[in-house]
């Protein structure tokens, strides 16, 4: 009965720095796309240049209205939410959102949406003068009819539009893929074969709520898609099962709280990991895991980040 | 600044069939005005998300919370079980609230409608306008609306108010809604209203709408959607508007940011 | 912000029964496969005869000795299982577990595995003759090498093992699906073309959890099975989807708790509903599902079961 | 029979680094016996699943329980902010306990030995052994292992029989571990065992069954896996068992139900 907890050790000057396709990054903590905005929001907070880098909502060639609301509901350990990727456009975003941004110590991942490669392509095209660090493009958001999801739940589809993405973007490309498929290694080698510099998972499970005194769905859209602590273990099998699968590296996400779960996404083989819907629970979620990572180091003599990645087999 | 904080609370009781009133103590209720809210949390772990409730009252550093329980299991039962001396976790202050020296200044027949749970919001309302009031008197009216006599917050509302009843089924005052009782007394001095100020459900909030534009009466009102920040970062509790909304640029404004009190004229409702 | 709640009314004499494939339930509530064993360690707990139906834990032409332990882990809002589909056996079954259900003022479905087509076969040929109401395929288990899931995952796999079954068996055949599918209605169409008397959803969804301490899988299958209130609007999402495409019944379950949660599945299609990991933390759960199932039905002034199903579209 | 009950807390303290004496009020405790455990629930939602502990104490209707918070965020860390008069959810009584009766009528020199948190289970045993001992004087010999001088419970041990102490760091008495304590005191009345008695980390079972063994002394072990039902339902807890198991027709015992006390020798561990 005794709990193999390793033993405390003396603090070691470490390394929290990862690197994925040639950005580096102060330390694998990321937030998820679509939780935190352009950061603006969270700024009473956090310290943004406390991050290893941003993750923004997800961007497309012209202003997105989204979907009808209700948009979001609560579920257990989670919610859904079905916003339909609402988003000021690219124009927007670069006149407002980048400088932003670009006045904080942080990387800056963009997150890319359209509704056909050709919508894909051109916010990327936009984007390759854009002092931005790298590419997140969401093929997996459930909540929209057209475009997204449909590329990330077919590997013919997510290869093409990979490679397309990859002949034109001037930063590192990650793919972010959706958990809605029967197997996401396939999907992974996809990414990979055409060329994605990195892969992010997991988006959203599609989920549903039924209010059953109104007699309804919960959200206009009818399903939506569930994030949170209840996703966690479904997240942490895939990134483990995508790393046994791919070279390239991986941004893991879905329902963390805390840095021992940032630390289950690690060991399973992620190189960063973003907090998602926590940031509305608890809006320091990523500072929590960001310093307690580094408590994790210290106790086990980790010198390196980098030992704990993938170090679960 | 926005923060999140554990509240303490000093005082809970049940004023009404399923309605509380909560009293907690906060650094952030210095901040509050009528009209913002906070979003509060349960400190049952599968409940997550911050529920919003308006701010019903400050008075130094207590803030006052009155709310429904919506049903069994449900967040607010949860937080109808705190008692003096537990913490609550609270994030706030959020949204925009009334501002009460334009109202004040610009408008001399100001009138509250408040319907079901949306009474408690008014109340804070009432107390800034009438603390900054100018004239001897008490010039406000309020409309409060109710399903039936259990009646809540009504006596409060009286020291600052002329208070005008409707009742669903008729049991108080008027039978009808918000809009049946200025209908109804048109001759007394809600015939000379030039400003309407309302909570309630959609509906109700509909119809104030329409009814202000049609008399060219200007309404603020104050919305309500399901949220999951609170803060602006989900795009989760968004409003049509009529035109594009600065920050979102399409017409679509966040409640919890751009509200939760709007003019209806910039409201696509 | 008026809720909407219908207001209560009369009493009436209601009908909670409900039919599939000509067996008839005294209420839509059953307990999920392999949460129950077959009713024995529960008969302290609830009186057995107060359920619409037992389901018993999965079984194999022989004994099936399971996976090596840990086999459970709790999860956020849920757990993981990886236990593996031991059992003893067919014969044991037919011998030990049919005649103490028998016992019992309830109706039986069997739950069969197999690792191959011809397993499966035999399970559903030795029951032939057994007093048992239905039967239960699971095509659908995470947690073993060959068979179950892999016909779960492919709708070629799934149409041919259920013709096959349905030519063989004696009781009506309700095909257990599983959630780890990019699309579930193209299984459940394939389940349904091939015969299937309807269809049990959801099975659960592949998850993993990492002991960041040890260093090590929580599980020593490394994967389990995902299940408890935390993929409830996985389940229900898909319980939806799948009645707007088949006309077959479904038994709905994932993460059930309570009532309400029940409601949900049937509002959105379910014929019957099924407890599963909520049985290990409340032994009541059916009981108290099978009662409030009731106290909405007066509420709502709702006489026949019937009219609930389904009626969210 | 087998309940689910709320228990009430009637004291809980601190007795050691990370372990709490917890005692709770319930129906249940008049049948519960040494060897026999309980699934303790949290109230937090997010944590579903009991938490088998095992009796430590039964006294009337009150039970006591020892148990490890096994670090931070988890449901032994909820359960050790329980104060007294708080409910508990809890299910039992669970598994198979010790034939005590035999043990006492067919053995002469008992040894105890308990590992860690392997130690609380065996106090009740030695309670109930000294309890039905014909002799006169304590004939019980226990052995405690602990990591380091942060004893727990020893005390209350020398009531009921010999103790005698192994530590992982030697900080009190034999260094090393309780099969070390059988070694270095074979001299003493440890010579003379007839019957082992144990709770412990696998590790420390395991080499057990080989001492035994070797010595062919009989032993009986108590065994812990990860539970999800408690009851036997959902065969997450199992143990390899030499013959086929009656229940299970495989080579797997459920150690909630078949044990958690197991005769070594129709154990493969
Ligand atoms: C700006 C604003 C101010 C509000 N002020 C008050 C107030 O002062 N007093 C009061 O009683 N109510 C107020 N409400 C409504 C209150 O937020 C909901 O009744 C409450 O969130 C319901 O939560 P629950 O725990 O009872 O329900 P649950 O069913 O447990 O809630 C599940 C989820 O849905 C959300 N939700 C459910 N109903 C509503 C609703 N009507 N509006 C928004 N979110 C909802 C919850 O916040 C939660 O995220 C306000 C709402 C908003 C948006
Ligand atoms: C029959 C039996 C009797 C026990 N008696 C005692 C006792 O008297 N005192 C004591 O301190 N401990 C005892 N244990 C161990 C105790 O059950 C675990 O330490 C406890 O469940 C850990 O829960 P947690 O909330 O701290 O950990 P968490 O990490 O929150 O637990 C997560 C899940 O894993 C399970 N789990 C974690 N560790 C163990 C473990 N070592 N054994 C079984 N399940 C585990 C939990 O029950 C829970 O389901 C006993 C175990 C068994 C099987
Ligand atoms: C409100 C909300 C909006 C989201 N918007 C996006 C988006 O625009 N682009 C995207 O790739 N993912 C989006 N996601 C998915 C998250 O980035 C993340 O993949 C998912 O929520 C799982 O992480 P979590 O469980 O920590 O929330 C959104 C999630 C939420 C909750
Ligand atoms: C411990 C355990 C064992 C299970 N064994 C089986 C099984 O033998 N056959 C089967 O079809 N499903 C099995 N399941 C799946 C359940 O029947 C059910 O589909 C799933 O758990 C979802 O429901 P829940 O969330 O209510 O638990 C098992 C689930 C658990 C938790
Ligand atoms: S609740 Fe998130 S933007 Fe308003
Ligand atoms: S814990 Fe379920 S069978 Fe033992």
């Amino acid at each position: 009965m005794f709990d193999g907890r390793p033993a405390v050790v003396k603090d070691t000057s470490m390394n929290t720095q990862v690197k994925i396709a040639g950005v580096t990054f102060k330390n694998p903590v990321t937030v998820a796309s679509g939780t935190f905005g352009s950061g603006m929001e969270y700024g009473d907070f956090i310290d943004l240049s406390k991050l290893g880098a941003v993750t923004t909502k997800g961007v497309a060639p012209i202003p997105w209205v989204g979907n009808p609301t209700p948009r979001v509901t609560e579920v257990y350990g989670g919610m859904l939410n079905a916003i339909g990727l609402q988003n000021p456009g690219i124009d927007v975003f670069c006149e407002r959102d980048i400088p932003f941004l670009k006045g904080f110590d942080t990387k800056i991942i963009v997150n890319v949406c359209g509704r056909t490669e050709d919508e894909y392509v051109e916010v990327v095209e936009r984007l390759a003068d854009e002092p931005v660090d790298m590419l997140e493009i969401n093929v997996s958001c459930p909540n929209v009819k057209e475009g997204a999801i449909a590329f990330g739940q077919n590997a013919k589809a997510l290869e093409s539009i990979t490679s397309r993405i990859k002949a034109v973007a001037k930063q590192p490309v990650i793919m972010k893929l959706s958990p809605n498929v029967t197997d996401i290694t396939e999907m992974a080698r996809a990414a990979e074969s055409a060329g994605a510099d990195g892969l992010s998972l997991i988006n959203t499970i599609t989920g549903m709520k039924i209010d059953i005194n109104r007699r309804t769905f919960a959200l206009a859209n009818k399903t939506g898609g569930l994030s949170g602590p209840a996703i966690r273990p479904v997240a942490v099998r895939m990134v483990y099962q995508v790393a046994q699968t791919v070279k390239i590296p991986i941004i893991g996400m879905g329902g963390i709280t805390c840095a021992e779960d940032a630390l289950e996404f690690i060991l399973a083989g992620a190189t960063m990991v973003a907090v998602g819907a926590m940031n509305f629970v608890e809006p320091d979620t990523t500072l929590r895991v960001i310093s307690g990572i580094e408590d994790y180091m210290k106790r086990t003599g980790t010198e390196d980040i980098g030992e704990l990645i993938g170090a679960v087999r | 600044m926005k923060k999140k904080v554990q509240a303490k609370v000093i005082l809970q009781r049940k004023i009404s069939d399923n309605i509380y009133d909560l009293r907690i103590s906060t650094e952030l209720a210095r901040e509050a005005h009528a009209g913002q809210f906070i979003g509060v949390y349960t400190n049952d772990r599968s409940k997550l998300l911050p529920r919003p409730i308006s701010i019903c009252e400050v008075d130094g550093d207590r803030l006052r919370l009155v709310y429904r329980v919506t049903g069994s299991n449900t967040g607010t039962e949860v937080l109808s079980q705190l008692t003096p001396g537990d913490s609550v976790p609270i994030i706030g202050i959020l949204g925009n609230g009334y501002d009460v020296d334009d109202l004040v200044t610009n408008y001399r027949h100001p009138v509250l409608m408040g319907g079901g749970i949306g009474i408690p919001p008014m109340l804070q309302l009432a107390k800034e306008l009438e603390e900054r009031s100018p004239y001897p008197e008490p010039y406000l009216n309020t409309i409060l609306g109710y399903r039936n006599s259990d009646l809540f917050l009504a006596e409060e509302f009286k020291d600052l108010s002329v208070v005008h009843i409707a009742t669903e089924d008729g049991s108080v005052e008027t039978k009808g809604n918000v809009l049946d009782v200025m209908d109804a007394k048109i001759g007394t001095g809600l015939g000379e209203c030039d400003l309407i100020l309302a909570c309630g459900p959609m509906p109700m909030l509909r119809a104030i709408a329409k009814y202000s534009r049609e008399k060219g009466i200007k309404a603020y009102v104050s919305l309500e959607e399901r949220m999951a920040c609170g803060v602006g970062a989900c795009l989760g509790c968004v409003v049509k508007t009529r035109e594009t909304d600065p920050h979102s640029h399409v017409n679509n404004a966040r409640i919890c940011t751009e509200g939760p009190v709007f003019d209806v004229d910039a409201l696509d409702i």
